[in-house]
């Protein structure tokens, strides 16, 4: 591997950097995104994770601290439906997002800027699909409305 | 503890999920386990698999919890790479010599990051994907392995000497010896685990010479993330997605000229789990399912055979596949079988061989050395009442090595062979079981934050990326940080010392690491502090290797930026953290057993006989339950000798206090604090609760003229009759599945296929003369039952299959039954005029089930059985810690199968009982009284029902929730839902994670990259 | 037409001299004044165990016709043991350009001591002739060659390939780090596997470069089985070099992964 | 690996190239037409100035090329002439001398490689010394100046082996001012010599011959002895050893050395199982047997035999020992004349026994050597004590040889003199070995008469067996420690037979003596003295230049697979603490073998990098513009 090979996702076009934040749940998808870095998937550095001990841990605060602070975008990554470690927690998850999502529209932002995914502790390949899909959804719609974009 | 010959340590020989549970089990009730795998890390065929019916659960995502509890127990030693030589001594006291085959690698300083398998230039076929992927000569067998210590293997290797200089922690060891142990133990529990059917030895399939005919388990790895094709389902012969895919089932089962009649119990299921997961992965996919009988005879297993029929549309032919032969061109499969008597041949893109289990590859071995006898069939010889013993006392057994099961019966055994085990040496409990004395905890309350940062290398796998001295220096800078280093393995022996002198030298009261996983390694760090006298808790870590430096391996400079935000972020909440103990919970050490069946008395004695003393409750007059009617068994053992036995070991056992014609009134409290009052107004206080009421059989009122007539009987009504030689017709008609796998009852039976088994070969051996039909839609006569249902048929009983919108007519001609059937395949109809007609009725669950759940906050399955904690991997455990479930309650089931899980429950007990105060979690929710007003609404997010609306503290007119520290399990679902933000989780505080969302988006100068 | 272009045509041959023995050798030839063809353009290294494989598949590559190397009789070498390397690398070289489906008579290793200048003019003028038979070099103009060349010099790169090629003398001669001495067919053998496997995965990776293949399509172009081609891509998607394609159909393509991978 | 072309040069300045091409009289210019390829050259890219002399090399020319760097500001010269072999250091230090480093410099051979081989064929001479020319260009272009390292060199010397050789080397080192440490495994110095009789061509006893070097040795100021001790460990490289002496059972001592010499010595070698040794009486070895002469413990003999190439050439040892034969000649020499004053007795009676039995016959010296020679068991066994007796009559000494190694004057004439006293040379080959039995209480051999073609039996009193030397068993250790090969049978092998006998490949470790080869004492000595003065020049120098011609290692690439250290016959590479590897610039000779080796592709070669090797060759496939 040469690393003076220039990494071919270098900031969006005009150096726009996107912060993303990922909030993971400890068992499936923060075990997901370890396997990604066991089996050297790259993919674009410009997510930042938090570790919870389930995706139902994250309350609709954090979401919108993290936009106000000025994230141009936020991962939500919890276990398949039935895998959760506490049984039911993802469920409750999903009503919270999908709400969210409504409630963020009314400030401008774009729905999908917040997203949320199941990902397995056996799908490494699934995180890395998910944060590049993730950062290119976020490169086109560039920085969020705190940021001055649209 | 008495003065003892008994060693209180169990050797655990295999492990795969049985030996893990066993492990796990007996570790938490105060024993030593040593766990021995012949292989270089745990995991068994579990490991391999993708998903799990019938829940579809990521088996890994289950499993892997378990294997690093395992790998971290202090009371568990694991032996891997392992054998058994010599096993000599008697129950109580063994003396085991283990021989442990060299690493090459010495497992105190492997830190598992893989820098040698990357270089090593030899590559070999990967076991573990069934030879589907390459591995290097230098491995690991998958990634979550435990322990995660990579192994040279002998005959692959060539001597290169690459891995050693790759290695930066210098654990390349090319010299070391085989290892020989002498191990002094007080029982022993063989769970080998089971070989797969070698599909070779059927050539008529043609596997191993058409590429695209595939074995069970290599089609697991194909769908499995960590497969071949990254989950992709792909015919191996080209690469593409197969559109037609063809489930051969009974490969080498149910099969006399390849040895093994009996049913593998388990590959009927698993089939139809990989239909669905395969039609889940790529939507074109068509999958058929070629069977004879479809045996989902497990609980919630036929719902789920049905809405693969119904819900995934997969095609199920009821036929026996004759040959399989190959389309040179295309390498397509052309299947030749016959369906309704007519001769036919399909074409298909791939064909999966549901190979049968056989006996375990090291079976022979293990049996000469520990003189146990086999079954003539292979598998370890066991009795129907002793499910968990082997013919050598202080040697039990558990899981597939003693018959073809699933994995919930699997692990239920596991338990129970770890209650039988626990038993043998009860008086030994806890003498060789350390406990780690550590340094008075500094009070660091108030105290302003200094906060140590150590920041890791990994060899190269860190620094080779990301600039460490620079993400160091910039750690300097933030506040709070009063000292900070970097180490070439931050986890190793000596850096622990370091980081302990450090604490000491700067008083610091926060630290925090920046390496890998929390996952794997937070416990090491934690306990490591936790003996420098910090509070384990006032610890942080920031994961820069796999979810940094190595997946960012081209953009150095991004990576050193994002390393210093994630350290940064880390700093941020570890400012905040607070010292938290583990609050812990007195436990009263006596047991509620409710139900006094085989189940109730079999988990009454055995508790009894570990120093428990049990209230068993029976509303009957008399003990046995349903052992009592059952009259016969398939195995020719007498029930009621048995009950009859248990009985009098219930009398005689001084610990257990039987309170017979009562029921249980009112339950209150939480595991280790319950308090019972029953019917006969006793109170009683204890510390667990086994629910083993039991079930009984289906009264089909209404159908098939039952209750009519009375030639027409129920199953055991009509065993009665034979017991009491009052069958005196010439012919006689069963039928099968009344009231079972139909309408609100979607779900097999279980029992009644052998039962009519039984009843139908003693009315033939009676009178061969008899005509006996048996109108049936599938025969489940699953594992070694299998022979009763081959016998049968050979005493002349004949059986006609119904199609079940098409059921069989009975009328009442005159006082005189006549029951019209058309046959399933031929169509022809049938008109019978049997003397009696016996209706194999289902099993349902007792009236008072309902009265139970809602006392002991337990759910309940829609058929009314109570609903397990978790269906695989926790069948006798309820979410609600310190109850647990066995026998018929739990859903219908033979008298072993009721008898293990009855053990099983006992083995879960021990893990509760054995301990005078239960240590709770650390990280719980705690609720702020000034805010709460008593909603409610967190109530219902609590699973595990550790919320309760009381009145307020200081106003009793007010409500409010208080929080149960005993279940509560740490999760913060409640936290995110309470609307006043009343509620917050210990460790993961909402201020705390604030501060790290705004550390990671902090816009500051200081940090733009040099 | 061929024998026009044949008459015009002169072979190109670049020759690597090693300054201690074969340079000598040409020197003293010159001095002699042994006459010879003027095909061989000479570089002078300091010795032939500088020439690695992938200096000499990127001059093939470029389109040169033969490639010339020259270095000390065995135990004469000014640096001990640096032929010997060079006689192992040749090996490795000459199978991959039998893979590649390049002549591997076009490139000719041969020991000439200092003394030896009149053998240095047998051995240019009977390569030229050597070279001349085999007529120009195909790949230039033929793509389907040229990208199975690319793929033997990326092949030759792989740190695999390198690592075998290079403790091969130590493996047979000093022995391996169990003090035993490895068995040098037994080694060959597992080095020539190594080579074809290395060759065929480079070969998957240069054509799917420019267009997602699928591996029917591979299995055409490199006329390889398509299931040994298939177990080909598990092992680059393992390495993380190639990525499926979203298929469409039944049959999924795959792209090589430029910026990723690792060896 | 997707490989990108070499990004741009972004040299601080643009190449500035300067053209010279030679007529060299009519040897270039009568078979190249050299205006036209002179003219070609300016056509190239980065050529600025290009021109044409009759002799470069003359002043003139040298002169031409001065001027033309300061004139044209050129920053990279060619010169297009002869070999450069001859001719390369002459015309870089005129560049240097004209402030250009000389590493800018390319040569382009159109002498030897093109006008004297293609004399009749001048328009493809012409053409090709063009693509010469271009392929010259396309190098300089990617050329980058260099610095050539220099490495302090420790003045200090050390010498392991304390026989003559070893002494030798230590004392001359001493004399020339630098001081030495010198270290000997036994308590004292002298090894295999001082155990001897007396010495062939001077007579005198080997003892009395070596005194007066022990006594330098012993007291030279400039020499640090360390005796019971040995070397434990090597690190660094020359000029810039740190060595680890530790005496027997005491701790181990670092010191700071610069060379170090190896004079480890040989032992002789034991018959086991050959010709009765240790199965009959009075069957010895030739050191045995000179050991019973000086301490004069001689039985009384009428007749003994020597037996010749007892254990080499093939029968156990591949080669000839070269020196057993004139050390038999000696003593059979010494025998004849003053066979008397070596009688002695072996019982407390004072009786002279003809027969020494076996287990007795040794004295303490010899169960002691045998003893060193069969592992190292120290203990002690009972002295016999000396006792003095009368003469008794002429003996008949009989010497079997395959053939007679008297090589050089003296030998031939003691050879000569031998066979004057009678001594009798009876030749055996292979296929007749000679046999030695006891019958009837005497020791008898049977040996093939070669003229008279008939076996014949003779009765003697004692056999003496001339055995070869052979490696020190423990010589592999210490060729690991200093990373220096074993050659044939075990002995160090030097760097180069004929031209480099006393140096190692590795630099700064030199070898003398047995430990490289069986050799007599006067070659000992010599060699001694050779590696002496061979460890003196980087010594005396100071410092070490090396030409800047080393490998590189990229940090970032490099992940420490260790295949580089492997290969580098120099042990010019080694892993720094974090296990990546590193160049000793001092040790690396530059021959590439690492760098094309490397499977990180980390090792490029300074002034050899794969692009400038790639510009040229590719330059050659160009067509002419």
């Amino acid at each position: 591997m040469s690393s003076d090979v220039k990494g071919a996702h270098e900031a969006g076009e005009h150096g726009f950097e996107p912060k993303i934040i990922v909030f993971c749940c400890n068992w499936c998808s923060y075990a997901g995104a370890d396997l990604a870095g066991v089996s050297r998937l790259q993919m674009p550095p410009y997510f930042r994770v938090i570790r919870v001990m389930c995706s139902a841990r994250v309350d609709p605060e954090f979401v919108l601290r993290a936009f106000k602070k000025g994230a141009d975008g936020i991962l939500v990554a919890g276990c398949h439906p039935a895998d959760c470690h506490y049984i039911g927690g993802n469920y409750r998850t999903r009503r919270r997002i999908a709400l969210l999502k409504m409630l963020i529209q009314q400030f401008g932002y774009d729905p999908d800027r917040l997203r949320l995914e199941w990902i397995s502790a056996g799908e490494g390949e699934k995180f890395q699909k998910t944060i590049t899909e993730f950062t290119e959804t976020i490169n086109e719609l560039g920085p969020s409305p705190m940021r001055g974009g649209g | 503890m008495a003065v003892t010959d008994k060693v209180g340590a169990v050797m655990v020989v295999g492990g795969g999920i049985s030996g893990l549970q066993s492990a796990l089990d007996l570790a938490d009730s105060g024993y030593k386990v040593y766990l021995v795998e012949k292989l270089p890390s745990i995991g068994g065929v579990m490991a391999q698999l993708d998903k799990t019916f019938p829940t579809n659960d990521c088996a890994m995502c289950i499993m892997a919890p378990k294997l690093v509890a395992a790998g971290r127990h202090h009371n568990i030693q694991l032996i891997t790479n392992a054998d058994i030589a010599i096993v000599d001594g008697q129950a109580g006291n063994f003396t085991v010599t283990v021989r442990q085959r060299a690493f090459r690698v010495d497992p105190t300083k492997c830190t598992g990051c893989g820098s040698c398998a990357q270089k090593c230039p030899v590559e070999t076929a990967d076991e573990y994907n069934e030879g589907s992927k390459v591995r290097k000569a230098i491995f690991v067998r998958y990634p979550q392995a435990v322990p995660l210590v990579y192994s040279i293997d002998p005959e692959k290797c060539i001597g290169c000497g690459i891995c050693s200089e790759e290695c930066k922690a210098k654990a390349v060891e090319y010299d070391q010896k085989e290892k020989v142990f002498e191990i002094q133990v007080g029982s022993i529990i063989v769970s080998p685990g089971f070989e797969e059917f070698n599909a070779r030895l059927k050539p008529e399939y043609g596997y191993g010479v058409y590429k695209n005919v595939v074995t069970s388990i290599e089609f697991e790895r194909m769908l499995s993330a960590t497969g071949p094709y990254f989950g992709a389902v792909l015919r191996p012969s080209d690469g593409d997605i197969p559109e037609k895919i063809a489930f051969i089932q009974c490969v080498g089962s149910r099969d006399e000229h390849c040895g093994n009649e009996y049913c593998s119990s388990v590959c009927c299921m698993y089939s139809v789990k990989e239909a669905i997961i395969a039609k889940e992965h790529g939507g074109s996919i068509k999958p058929s399912i070629f069977y004879m009988d479809l045996r989902a005879f497990g609980k919630e297993f036929d719902e789920y055979y049905n809405r693969a029929k119904n819900e995934y549309g997969i095609r199920f032919v009821r036929s026996r596949i004759a040959a399989v032969s190959e389309d040179p061109k295309t390498r397509n499969l052309i299947l030749k079988y016959t369906d309704n008597g007519e001769p036919k041949e399909e074409v298909f893109n791939l064909v999966v061989l549901a190979v049968g289990l056989t006996p375990a590859a090291d079976a022979e071995t293990l049996s000469r050395v520990m003189k146990f006898r086999l079954n003539d069939d292979g598998f370890c010889q066991t009795g129907v009442f002793t499910p968990v013993e082997t013919s050598r006392p202080g040697v039990f057994v558990s899981g597939a090595f003693s018959s073809p099961k699933d994995i919930p019966m699997t692990v239920a055994e596991a338990s129970g062979a770890a209650a039988k085990a626990g038993t043998e040496i009860t008086s030994a409990r806890g003498t060789l079981v350390t406990k780690k004395e550590y340094p008075k905890e500094k009070d660091v309350a108030g105290q302003e934050a200094r906060i140590g940062v150590f920041v890791c290398h990994c060899g190269i796998n860190i620094g080779g990326v990301v600039n460490v001295p620079e993400v160091m220096e910039y750690a300097k800078t933030l506040p709070g940080v009063v000292y900070a280093e970097q180490n070439l393995y931050t986890c190793s022996q000596d850096a622990q010392e370091r980081i302990k002198g450090k604490v000491e030298e700067h008083k610091l009261n926060r630290v925090v690491v920046a390496s890998c996983t929390p996952r794997t390694h937070e416990p090491l760090f934690q306990n490591t502090i936790k003996e420098a006298g910090l509070n384990a808790y006032l610890f942080e870590m920031a994961n820069i290797r796999d979810q940094c430096s190595w997946i960012h391996m081209h953009e150095p400079k991004a990576a050193t930026k994002k390393a210093k935000d994630l350290v940064r972020m880390a700093i941020a909440k570890s400012r905040l953290l607070e010292p938290l103990e583990n609050l812990t919970i007195k436990v009263n050490q006596q047991a509620l057993v409710i139900g006094g069946g085989v189940t109730g008395m079999t988990a009454a004695i055995e508790l009894a006989r570990q120093g428990v003393r049990v209230h068993l409750v029976e509303k009957e007059k008399e003990l046995g339950g349903n052992l009592r009617k059952l009259h016969y068994l398939p195995s020719g053992d007498d029930p009621m000798e048995h009950v009859k036995r248990l009985e009098g070991e219930v009398r005689a056992e001084k610990n257990v206090t039987v309170h017979l014609g009562t029921t249980a009134k009112n339950i209150e409290g939480y595991v280790g604090n319950f308090k019972t009052t029953l019917s006969d107004g006793k109170e009683i206080e204890h510390g667990v609760v086994i629910l083993a009421i039991g079930g009984q059989e289906h009264k089909p009122e209404g159908e098939y003229l039952y209750g009519k007539n009375k030639d027409v009987k129920t199953l055991l009504e009509f065993k009665e009759m034979l017991k009491k030689g009052e069958a005196k017709g010439k012919s006689y008609v069963f039928v099968q599945c009344v009231g079972s796998r139909e309408g609100d009852h979607p779900n097999c039976s279980r029992v009644c296929c052998t039962g009519t088994m039984t009843a139908a070969t003693k009315v033939k051996d009676k009178d061969p003369q008899a005509d006996v039909y048996v109108l049936f839609r599938d025969i489940r006569t699953y594992g070694f039952r299998e022979k009763y249902y081959k016998e049968a048929a050979q005493k002349g009983v004949r059986f006609v299959r119904f199609d079940d919108e098409r059921k069989p007519v009975v009328e009442d001609k005159g006082g005189k039954l006549e029951v019209k059937v058309t046959e399933e395949d031929t169509g022809k109809q049938l008109v019978l005029r049997p003397d009696y007609l016996v209706l194999a009725s289902g099993t349902r669950p007792q009236h008072d089930a309902e009265e139970l759940a809602p006392m002991l906050k337990v759910p309940m399955t829609k058929e009314g059985f109570f609903l397990e904690a978790h269906m695989k991997l926790r069948p006798v455990d309820f979410a609600t810690e310190g109850v647990y479930l066995a026998g018929l309650a739990h859903g219908p089931k033979f008298v072993d199968e009721s008898i293990s899980q009855a053990l099983a429950t006992v083995s879960r007990a021990m893990t509760v009982l054995s301990k005078t105060t239960l240590e709770a979690e650390g990280i719980v929710a705690s609720v702020d009284e000034s805010l709460c007003d008593g909603c409610g609404i967190c109530v219902p997010t609590c699973e595990y029902k550790a919320l309760e609306i009381v009145a307020h503290k200081d106003d009793p007119k007010k409500k409010m929730v208080d929080v149960n520290v005993g279940l509560c399990k740490g999760c913060g679902a409640c936290v995110g839902a309470c609307p006043a933000g009343a509620l917050t989780q210990k460790g993961f505080r909402d201020e705390q994670i604030l501060a790290m969302i705004d550390a990671a988006l902090e816009q500051s100068k200081k940090q733009e990259v040099k | 037409m061929a024998e026009a272009s044949q008459a015009q045509w002169e072979p190109k041959i670049i020759g690597f001299l090693c300054n201690w023995c074969s340079y000598a050798g040409a020197d003293l030839c010159g001095v002699s004044r042994y006459q010879y063809p003027t095909n061989v353009r000479a570089v002078r290294v300091m010795c032939s165990t500088r020439i690695s494989p992938h200096l000499v598949l990127d001059i093939l590559k470029a389109g040169a016709d033969g490639v010339l190397l020259g270095g000390c009789h065995i135990g004469d070498c000014h640096y001990i043991s640096g032929n010997y390397y060079t006689e192992k690398r040749v090996r490795l070289m000459k199978r991959l350009l039998e893979e590649s489906g390049v002549e591997p008579e076009r490139l000719r290793l041969e020991w000439v001591s200092a003394s030896e200048g009149e053998k240095f003019s047998k051995i240019v003028t009977d390569f030229t002739e050597q070279v001349r038979k085999l007529g120009p070099s195909k790949v230039k103009k033929d793509e389907k060659l040229r990208s199975r060349v690319a793929a033997a010099d990326d092949a030759s790169e792989t740190f695999r390939l390198k690592a075998l090629v290079g403790r091969e003398l130590n493996l047979v001669n000093k022995g391996n780090v169990y003090n035993n001495k490895l068995d040098p067919a037994e080694l060959d053998r597992i080095i020539d596997s190594a080579t074809e496997e290395e060759f065929e995965r480079s070969l998957i990776l240069e054509l799917s470069m420019s267009k997602p293949r699928s591996v029917k399509e591979l299995g055409e172009i490199m006329e390889v089985p398509t299931d040994k081609v298939l177990r080909h891509i598990v092992a680059l998607r393992q390495k993380n070099m190639i990525a499926m394609e979203h298929p469409e159909g039944f049959t999924p393509t795959y792209k090589t992964i430029v910026i990723g991978g690792e060896q | 690996m997707i490989h990108m072309a070499e990004t741009k040069v972004n040299e601080s300045e643009k190449p500035r190239i300067g053209v010279f091409v030679c007529s060299c009289g009519s040897n270039i210019g009568g078979f190249v037409d050299v205006p036209s390829v002179a003219d070609y050259a300016k056509t190239l890219p980065d050529v600025v100035y290009a021109t044409q002399n009759m002799y470069t090399c003359a002043e003139d020319g040298l002169s031409n090329i001065r001027e033309a760097i300061r004139k044209h500001n050129l920053n990279r010269v060619i010169v297009a002439s002869c070999t450069p072999r001859t001719h390369a250091p002459l015309f870089q230090a005129t560049c240097e001398s004209a402030g250009l480093n000389k590493y800018l410099f390319t040569f382009v051979n159109i002498r030897e490689h093109c006008s004297w081989v293609h004399m009749k064929e001048k328009d493809l001479a012409t053409k090709k010394s063009k693509d010469l020319i271009r392929m010259g260009v396309a190098r300089a272009r990617l050329l980058k100046p260099q610095e050539e390292a220099k490495v302090e060199v420790e003045p200090v010397g050390l010498v392991i082996g304390g026989g003559v050789s070893g002494m030798t080397a230590a004392a001359s080192l001493a004399d020339m001012g630098f001081p030495v440490h010198l270290v000997e495994r036994e308590g004292d110095l002298g090894g295999f010599v001082k155990i001897l009789n007396n010495l062939y061509v001077t007579e005198k006893s080997a003892a009395e011959t070596i005194k007066p070097l022990i006594e330098k040795v012993t007291a030279h100021k400039n020499i640090t002895l360390h005796l019971n001790s040995s070397v434990k460990s090597v690190e660094g490289f020359i000029g810039n050893y740190e060595v680890g002496i530790a005496p027997k059972g005491g701790e181990e001592k670092k010191y700071k050395v610069g060379t170090i010499v190896v004079a480890t010595g040989a032992l002789e070698f034991v018959p086991e199982g050959l010709y009765g040794y240790n199965q009959y009486p009075n069957v010895v070895t030739l050191t045995e047997f000179e050991i019973l002469c000086r301490k004069k413990t001689l039985p009384k003999l009428k007749s003994v035999a020597f037996i010749q190439c007892v254990g080499s050439r093939g029968q156990k040892m591949s080669y000839c020992s070269r020196i057993c034969c004139n050390v038999a000649i000696k003593n059979a020499i010494n025998i004849a004349d003053n066979y008397e004053d070596m009688l002695g007795v072996m019982e407390k009676q004072g009786t002279l026994v003809d027969k020494i039995p076996v287990e007795k016959k040794a004295t303490e010296e010899i169960l002691e050597r045998r003893r060193r020679r069969r592992g190292r068991g120290t203990e002690g066994e009972g002295d016999a004590e000396e006792v003095k007796l009368g003469p008794s009559e002429k003996i008949e000494v009989t010497v079997f040889n395959r053939d007679v190694m008297a090589y050089g004057v003296e030998h031939e004439l003691t050879y000569n003199k031998a066979r004057e006293k009678r001594v009798k040379f009876n030749r055996y080959t292979l296929d007749h070995l000679p046999k030695v039995f006891m019958e009837d209480n005497q020791l008898k051999v049977t040996y093939f008469h070669e003229t008279l073609k008939l076996e014949r039996t003779m009765p003697v009193d004692m056999v003496v067996l001339s055995t070869p030397l052979v490696a020190q068993p423990d010589a592999g250790d210490l060729s690991k420690m200093l990373k220096v090969p074993l050659g044939q049978e075990g002995f160090f092998l030097e760097a180069h037979v004929k031209l480099r006998p006393v140096d190692f490949a590795t630099d700064g470790i030199y070898v003398a003596g047995t430990c490289k080869g069986p050799a007599d004492i006067t070659e000992a000595v010599t060699q001694g003295a050779a590696a002496a003065s061979r460890a003196a020049t980087p010594m005396a120098k100071g410092y070490v230049q090396a030409e800047a011609l080393s490998s590189v290692v990229d940090e970032t690439k490099c992940t420490g697979c260790g295949t580089c250290i492997e290969v580098c016959p120099y042990g010019a590479l080694r892993k720094n603490e974090k296990g990546i590897a590193e160049v000793i610039v001092a040790a690396c000779k530059g021959c590439g073998c690492c760098g094309a080796t490397c499977p990180e592709g980390a090792i490029t070669m300074t002034n050899y990098t794969d692009a400038q090797l790639l510009a040229e060759a590719k330059a050659a496939l160009q067509e002419e513009v």
